[in-house]
């Protein structure tokens, strides 16, 4: 009896939770950016994703801890860290699309799957390799005050990343729909021999879309570890994953699709696990939690098979 | 005259695009019926809706003296409509034997069980699969090609086998869209002996198809379609001197 | 020699050698390597399975692994001290293969709709729903025992003699791993023979018909819903068995056998063999077992012969070597290993 | 920058003008996860393992005339039962003379099987799980409290000491981190708390701010967490952010200098345990924190715990006289070692003998001693010190027992019997474990 | 003597074993209008593709004063080459006015760009009006039209056209040949293969007839239409 809760959740409380799914989400949006950027142009899974986002916390991480410690200024630092982690990742992504997609361009669909798990296993590797098992903690580079709204805590870092997400996805989504760049990116994704008889160079093309991604993937790890406050060569896995049944909710191949999926994803678990216990009067809690974004997500491809905003396929009969 | 296909009302469309409208048109058992309009008129798209593939918006269909489960190509087909595609849809990795063999599954039944085990009943049904194919390669004239990956034969062979694959199924009515395109004057020939033999055999033919000479030849009747709307249906003589027709399609030229 | 006689012979030859291998390596290379093929063969049942779902019939499954697991989970809750049950294994495994079945057809109803990459994170999905479920199905009944797993299972008997122990036979003992193995080599032939009857079949045809143009089968009048569910019974029921086969030669099953990472191994064992190809299927299964063990032991001791010291870790040298194998493997071989050379068996047969 | 953990054999010392008779090889295994996640608290397994190891071999154990040398073989079983039991198998094969492992539960336990049918002695260091001795095999012990030892002491002390009256509990879903808490559980509420909240993470989880949002809706005194520092460090970070006023209280799995050094700020007034007693209070303890950094870097977590695994066997060895692994067995249970984290004596299941166990609180950057719960007390330094220790013998026991500066800690029974010098008698139950109004003193 | 503005010599095209172009050379003159028929599986298609560079072939291509057997197949377009592919290949997932805006990717002069959509819009006015449709939902015609109006954006000096005629309604075919003759009026010179051979003897001023891989008939379009053997195998009498 005294056990009794309050079905009606608390303001506050409820408050905090979406904030928390909306931080959550924006973080699998950044990170669904990048999958989708690549599938859009490629029909390919980069499962190696992932782990770029992880190089690229790790690099931010390493060059912001020797800069500071040449004794930098922390803005300066956090510039630099990211630069030089997106310049990292970006030729870490001209590299994984040179060797292992590249040349597979023709292929069985399934082969390039098979060598994007084969790069995600050696990156990790030698993230482990260089920068060993342990926890790295990160520096407070970001501003590191916190809001107070109807008595839920919304941090500096947080709406950063909300608007970082926010924005990245109308960057790219002017890039891919306004531009000529992004013309060619779509065609090229159709066909790259016709695309080559307009003129469109579909190897640079496709390899500039995975530099673009990539370096969405640096800007993403950086995020991600500035908000946890923690970085490790294992980080990359299940954010990769997250991020992209993210990307699938929304419509893979489709930008706004990343984002919605990404936020919605990350809703639908901070609410999961902080309602599911007392909606289901106990008997789930919060390790339901998944199983509650993944039922979410098979009924919505139920209803919706090619995800939220995914287009229609164009295919005829 | 008993007709095979009875479609009354058919209409279809694409968000703003109104595809089919109030289509109505009689098949009759035995004949080839052409179906011509100029491009975009919803030809192909009653072909989908026909069988089964696209979600008709309204209309219905009776084959054969019963209603059509239209949505369901499958059951379309079991009724005894085949058909071959505008844009070749051959199983390009798998040989054109296999490709017609494929056709046979409608009619065959052998299920895991008799698979595996292989029983007598089993191995005389997959026999007669592959006899029946060859049969079917050899009538439209690709037998020597039966080991070739249907992907790599050359346009004009690729549908053939389409034709042969979809009379692997025993249809009732054969449902050729566009079979010329692609072929010249003389292949153009042997392709309407190839049809007019099919329907000598019993099946009657729906024909969608742009070159005039062969479509006046061939069919007993030509309806017209233009904007999803049906404008004109009957003997190619008088369908030819339609002035409608010959405004939307034809040309000056045709007459 | 006929040619009846000839393959005979080649059948009689693969049979010895089937029989004799544990054996020869038992003794030479020791036990570890006979459990190492135990598992080997259980990774071949699994990828045969899924080959079906894959490679005949083009559907793109991450989850197959739950089938496995439904299987192994059986298995342990009717053969343990769990729930005080001791089931026969002859009477588990059967079941365990309708049960996967049943299970392969709940996945496959709603998502038939789905293509291609969708439908792979849909089954991802279900993946790791029927691993949380494993996990957390200790509360509020204790049901699977949660993360803890389940020990103590019973070994798998033949003949009123459970595997696990030691067998003295024709003057040899032969140890419960080589006793296993046996088991698994007659359970794989059997699926082997299933698989390849069916490839060569109306149902066969019609998945790979499927996974070459959907629209062209249905319009061909093949019922895409059913054949696709039946890829998925099949391919579940195959992952079943092998399950329960791994909770009883295991006699422990836990939640993290069963998470997404060995999905991922079993497809690659496929595509790495090469899709939809039998014997390329059981090539990539053994290479994708064998390799890594093959590192735990030449990893170090070649580093240590080519640089006189150990440079990397083996262990990271072992994962990395298997991640570029991955890479190299698929650059220089995109269709698998031992690609389907459909033309090639067609042109044979007409001789 | 490599992370090489091998180093090469310490050089042969110069031989004497007779050649000497071919040293007697006794070979231990040691398995725990290497690659993935978990890999660091593995690799940190098997330094401790591999640091015994060496002080083993230079302790320059006879038998009869012949030199005994020790020699590890570590295996990474990847935390994956099926791998676990291949790695088994391999010690099997190679003839191993004991086993020092695995790191998780979920090896351990099918493993034992291997090892119990091969006759082959297994000491884990760090399998919590209950079961895994509770199945009835001869061959299996480990050096650490199980999760009904800790949860035990930790579900009492967060009643009796932490004075909490409500608690939220949440843990990994893993074997060892929901065992600990639903032990707590019980302990806990049988000693009169309520329990407010009962939320689940995973281990590879990040991101808790929706359970610990719904924690803190329930506004409990104190949040328990079973589960690991890779987890404990950003959640705790994120109750610091949440405005979560409660302490964390964590058993062993948070209790590294990892959760310090990550959470950092956000560590501070959190609580954990470890089976034993702070090093700094055993008689190897410092020395070998200090030897273990040099080589290897910060212990991550099982480390001391690995050395005394490994210690246990060579003392049975000695104790044997030989390397047959049934004579080692024979030996095994007779143990009463005085090890870096405790002193070690088995009970007939294998279990260790009224595991001692301590609490810490984060405090100005590090772990801090506060109680000792229950165990023996450390004695005086062993008889017949190891060679590679000998340099330790000076400053046993007492010396390690002066309470911690500054803390009102030492307040456990265990501790104060320790104090006395006190013979092992019966153990105080932890739930004796009043506490006394004013801290102890000497 | 004018020097034609492609010239092919011993021209090969391979598919793993099979040749399907077996050493043929031509040339087209600047300006001129020329066919290339031939029965299904001839190799006009592979030879069409090898010139746009889509296929690895041997022998000679020359093209102007250049040789561009070694240039990939994005650097022709830039140089005045275009081909308008068998089966159409539009930009399915592309509107009607991005596919035609890709055709005049390679081109800065955006003022231009602009008169030529004009243009291309007036002689092809379905394409206006399903300006915002995505292509892939085109009719088999309208795809047609579509793949045309695209070429012409590149302001092409050497249009290969495979089989524009395909697919075409009587009107339409009329129309494009329409099309085909006023783009060849202004100086684009024309490469065409096309099934339809009485058509193309009609409006080109040579051909050339390929059978199995090679060039069997090289003349004027009226000899050839009068050619007994093209008469019987390709226009059906
Ligand atoms: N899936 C679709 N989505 C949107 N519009 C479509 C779709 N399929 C067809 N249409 C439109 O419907 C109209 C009719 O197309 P249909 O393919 O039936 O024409 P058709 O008569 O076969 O023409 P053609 O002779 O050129 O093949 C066209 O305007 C086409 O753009
Ligand atoms: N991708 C391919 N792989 C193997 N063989 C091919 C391939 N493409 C074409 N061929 C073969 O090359 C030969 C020439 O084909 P091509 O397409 O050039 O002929 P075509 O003259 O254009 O015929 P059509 O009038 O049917 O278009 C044919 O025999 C064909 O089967
Ligand atoms: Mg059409
Ligand atoms: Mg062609």
């Amino acid at each position: 009896m005294g056990d009794c809760q309050p079905i009606i959740p608390a303001v506050d409380i409820f408050l905090q939770q979406i904030f928390n799914g909306l931080t959550l989400g924006s973080i699998y949006a950044l990170v669904a950016l990048g999958y989708t950027m690549v599938y859009g142009i490629m029909g390919l899974i980069n499962f190696a994703h992932g782990e770029v986002v992880m190089i690229g916390a790790l690099t931010a991480l390493a060059t912001a801890k020797a800069l500071l410690a040449a004794g930098v200024p922390p803005p300066l630092v956090l510039l630099l860290a990211l630069l030089v982690a997106t310049l990292v990742c970006m030729a870490l992504g001209a590299a994984i699309e040179r060797v292992a997609y590249r040349p597979l361009r023709n292929a069985p669909r399934l082969a390039p799957l098979i060598t994007a798990i084969g790069v995600s296993i050696v990156l990790q590797q030698v993230a482990m390799l260089v920068w060993g098992r342990n926890y790295h903690s990160v520096p407070q580079l970001l501003p590191a005050g916190s809001y107070e709204i109807l008595g839920a805590q919304i941090t500096e870092v947080q709406l950063i990343i909300m608007a970082v997400a926010a924005s990245t996805m109308l960057g790219l989504m002017q890039l891919v729909n306004r531009t000529r760049l992004g013309r060619a990116m779509r065609a090229t994704s159709e066909s790259p021999a016709i695309a080559a008889l307009m003129g469109v160079d579909a190897n640079r093309i496709i390899m500039l879309t995975f530099v673009i991604g990539s370096g969405l993937g640096a800007l993403a790890g950086v995020m991600v570890s500035a908000n946890y406050g923690i970085a490790h060569y294992h980080m990359g896995f299940l954010l990769g994953l997250k991020a992209f049944t993210a990307a699938v909710l929304g419509g893979i191949g489709n930008l706004a699709g990343a984002m919605v999926g990404g936020l919605l994803l990350g809703i639908i678990e901070a609410l999961g696990a902080g309602y599911i216990g007392d909606l289901t009067g106990g008997v789930l809690g919060s390790n339901y939690q998944d199983v509650f974004a993944f039922f979410v997500l098979i009924v919505v491809l139920i209803f919706r098979p090619s995800g939220l905003m995914g287009e229609k396929v164009a295919e005829r009969a | 005259m008993n007709s095979l296909l009875d479609a009354r009302g058919i209409g279809k469309r694409f968000g703003g695009v109104q595809a089919l409208k109030d289509v109505s048109l009689t098949i009759r058992a035995g004949e080839i019926y052409g179906l011509i309009g100029p491009n975009g008129a919803g030809k192909t798209t009653f072909f989908n809706v026909l069988t089964g593939l696209y979600a008709k918006d309204e209309g219905e269909v009776v084959f054969a003296g019963v209603p059509l489960k239209l949505g369901s190509p499958h059951e379309v087909a079991r009724a005894g409509i085949a058909r071959t595609f505008q844009n070749i849809r051959l199983f390009a990795n798998m040989t054109a034997l296999e490709n017609v063999m494929v056709g046979r599954h409608l009619r065959t039944k052998v299920g895991v069980g008799g698979a595996v085990m292989r029983f007598s009943k089993a191995r005389e049904e997959e026999a007669a699969i592959r006899r029946r194919a060859h049969e079917l390669l050899r009538y439209v004239g690709v037998e020597h090609h039966a080991q070739k990956l249907a992907k790599n034969l050359a346009y004009g062979d690729q549908r053939r086998l389409e034709i042969a694959r979809a009379l692997a199924t025993e249809p009732k009515l054969l449902a050729l869209d566009e079979p010329a395109a692609g072929m010249n004057a003389t292949e153009t020939a042997e392709l309407r002996t190839l049809i007019e033999g099919i329907r000598a055999d019993g099946v009657t033919v729906l024909l969608i198809e742009h070159d005039v000479k062969l479509v006046m030849g061939l069919c007993d009747r030509v309806a017209v379609l233009d904007y999803g709307i049906k404008i004109a249906e009957d003997v190619p003589d008088v369908v030819k001197r339609d002035p409608q027709v010959v405004d939307a399609y034809l040309g000056a030229g045709h007459g | 020699m006929s040619p009846r006689h000839r393959a005979f012979a080649g059948t009689a030859l693969i049979a010895i050698a089937l029989a004799v291998l544990p054996l020869v390596v038992g003794n030479t290379l020791g036990n570890t390597w006979v459990r190492v093929l135990d598992y080997a063969l259980l990774y071949i049942i699994l990828a045969l399975g899924l080959n079906i779902v894959v490679g005949f019939a083009g559907l793109l499954d991450l989850g197959y692994i739950a089938f496995y697991a439904v299987g192994a989970y059986l298995y342990a809750l009717l053969a343990s001290p769990h729930f005080g049950l001791h089931w026969p294994a002859w009477a588990i495994l059967p079941l365990g293969a309708l049960v996967a079945g049943f299970f392969g057809v709940l996945l496959g109803a709603p998502t038939l709709r789905l293509r291609g990459d969708y439908l792979a994170i849909v089954t991802l999905g279900f993946g790791e729903i029927i691993r949380i479920f494993l996990n957390n199905l200790n509360q509020p009944v204790n049901i699977t025992n949660g993360p803890k797993g389940i020990a103590r299972i019973d070994a798998i008997g033949v003949a009123g003699h459970p595997l696990a122990k030691p067998l003295e036979a024709f003057g040899v003992t032969f140890p419960g791993v080589t006793l296993y193995y046996y088991l698994f080599v007659l359970l794989a032939i059997a699926i082997v023979f299933v698989g390849i009857r069916l490839q060569d079949s109306r149902i066969g045809r019609a998945w790979v018909a499927i996974r070459e143009d959907e629209i062209a089968a249905k319009a061909c009048g093949i019922n895409t819903r059913n054949v696709k569910l039946l890829a998925f019974a099949m391919g579940a029921s195959f992952g079943g068995v092998a399950g329960g086969l791994f909770a009883g030669f295991q006699e422990f099953v836990s939640p993290e056998s069963f998470g997404l990472l060995e999905s991922i191994m079993v497809l690659c064992m496929v595509v790495l063999g090469g899709m939809g190809h039998i014997p390329g299927v059981i090539l990539g299964g053994l290479l994708l077992t064998l390799l890594p063990e093959a590192f735990r032991y030449g990893a170090g001791p070649l580093q240590q012969a080519a640089f006189g010291r150990v440079l990397l870790d083996p262990e990271s040298l072992r994962m990395l070597l298997f991640g570029i194998a991955l890479i190299l493997v698929m650059l220089y071989r995109p269709a698998g290993l031992w690609p389907e050379a459909r033309h090639r068996r067609e042109f044979a047969e007409k001789k | 920058m490599m992370g090489c953990g091998k180093e090469a054999p310490p050089p042969p010392t110069p031989a004497a003008a007779p050649p000497p008779p071919p040293p007697l090889v006794i070979k231990l295994g040691h398995a725990a996860p290497l690659t993935g996640p978990q890999a660091h608290i593995g690799k940190d397994n098997e330094n401790g393992a591999r640091l015994a190891v060496e002080d083993a071999n230079a302790a320059k154990i006879k038998f009869g005339g012949r030199d005994v040398k020790f020699e590890l073989m570590g295996e990474d079983d990847q935390a994956d039962p099926k791998q676990g039991n291949l790695v088994a198998q391999k010690f099997v094969d190679a003839k191993v003379n004991a086993v020092i492992g695995h790191l998780n539960s979920g090896t351990t336990i099918p493993a034992s099987k291997v090892y119990s049918d091969a006759g082959i002695p297994q000491v884990s260091p760090s399998a919590t799980n209950p079961a895994y001795t509770a199945q009835g095999f001869k061959t299996a012990f480990r050096v650490m409290a199980n999760d009904v030892q800790q949860g035990k002491v930790l579900g009492e002390y967060a009643v009796n000491n932490l004075k909490a009256k409500t608690v939220a509990i949440i843990d990994d879903k893993t074997a060892y981190g929901e065992g600990l808490a639903s032990e707590f559980k019980k302990a806990a509420t049988a000693a009169g708390v309520k329990v407010v909240a009962e939320e689940h993470t995973d281990d590879k989880a990040v991101d808790f701010a929706a359970i610990l949002t719904k924690v803190k809706g329930k506004k409990p005194d104190l949040v328990f967490y079973g589960g690991m520092d890779p987890q404990a460090a950003p959640m705790a970070m994120q109750m610091k952010k949440l405005g979560i006023k409660a302490r964390l209280l964590m058993g062993d799995g948070g209790c590294t200098s990892e959760f310090i050094k990550n959470a950092a700020d956000a560590a501070e007034g959190h609580y954990c345990s470890l089976p034993g007693i702070p090093y700094e209070k055993m008689p190897g303890g410092p020395k070998f924190i200090e030897r273990f950094k040099a080589k290897y870097g910060d212990i991550q977590l099982y480390a001391p715990y690995a050395y005394d695994a490994v210690m246990v066997v060579v003392d049975a060895v000695k104790r044997a006289q030989s390397a047959d692994s049934a004579r080692i067995l024979a030996e095994l249970p007779k143990t009463d070692y005085k090890g870096v984290t405790t002193t070690i004596t088995f009970d007939d299941k294998g279990d260790i003998k009224d595991g001692a166990i301590s609490l810490y609180v984060a405090k100005g950057g590090k772990w801090e001693a506060m109680d000792t719960i229950g165990g023996p007390p450390p004695g005086p330094a062993p008889a017949e010190p190891l060679a590679g220790m000998s340099g330790m013998s000076g400053m046993g026991g007492m010396s390690g027992m002066t309470g911690p500066k500054g803390m009102g800690g030492m307040s456990g029974m265990g501790s104060m019997q320790g104090m006395s010098g006190m013979a092992p008698a019966a153990p105080a139950k932890p739930a004796a474990a009043a506490v006394p109004a004013v801290p102890a003193k000497k | 003597m004018a020097r034609a503005l492609l010239d092919v010599l011993n021209l090969e095209v391979r598919y793993g074993g099979i040749m399907a172009v077996k050493g043929i050379s031509f040339a087209v003159e600047e300006g001129e209008m020329v066919c290339l028929i031939g029965a299904n599986g001839a190799g006009k298609t592979s030879t069409l593709k090898a010139l746009a560079r889509m296929l690895p072939s041997r022998g000679e291509i020359r093209y102007g004063a250049e040789r561009i057997d070694a240039l990939p197949a994005h650097a022709l377009i830039g140089r005045g080459l275009a081909l308008v592919p068998e089966g159409r290949g539009v930009f399915a997932r592309l509107s009607v006015a991005e596919n035609l805006a890709m055709g005049a990717y390679h081109r800065r002069d955006h003022d231009e760009v602009a008169a030529d959509i004009e243009y291309v819009h007036a002689l092809l006015p379905r394409l206006k009006e399903r300006a915002r449709q995505l292509a892939g939902t085109l009719s088999g015609g309208e795809q047609q039209m579509l793949a045309i109006g695209r070429a012409l954006m590149g302001r092409p000096r050497l249009l290969l056209l495979d089989e524009p005629s395909m697919g075409l309604a009587p009107l339409m075919v009329e129309k494009v040949f329409e099309v085909i003759r006023t783009v060849a009026a202004q100086g684009v010179t024309i490469l065409l293969v096309e099934q339809n051979a009485r058509l193309a003897l009609e409006v080109c001023s040579r051909g050339y007839v390929m059978e199995s891989g090679r060039v069997i008939l090289a003349d004027s379009a009226a000899n050839l239409a009068a050619d007994p053997r093209v008469r019987h195998a390709y226009l059906g009498e």
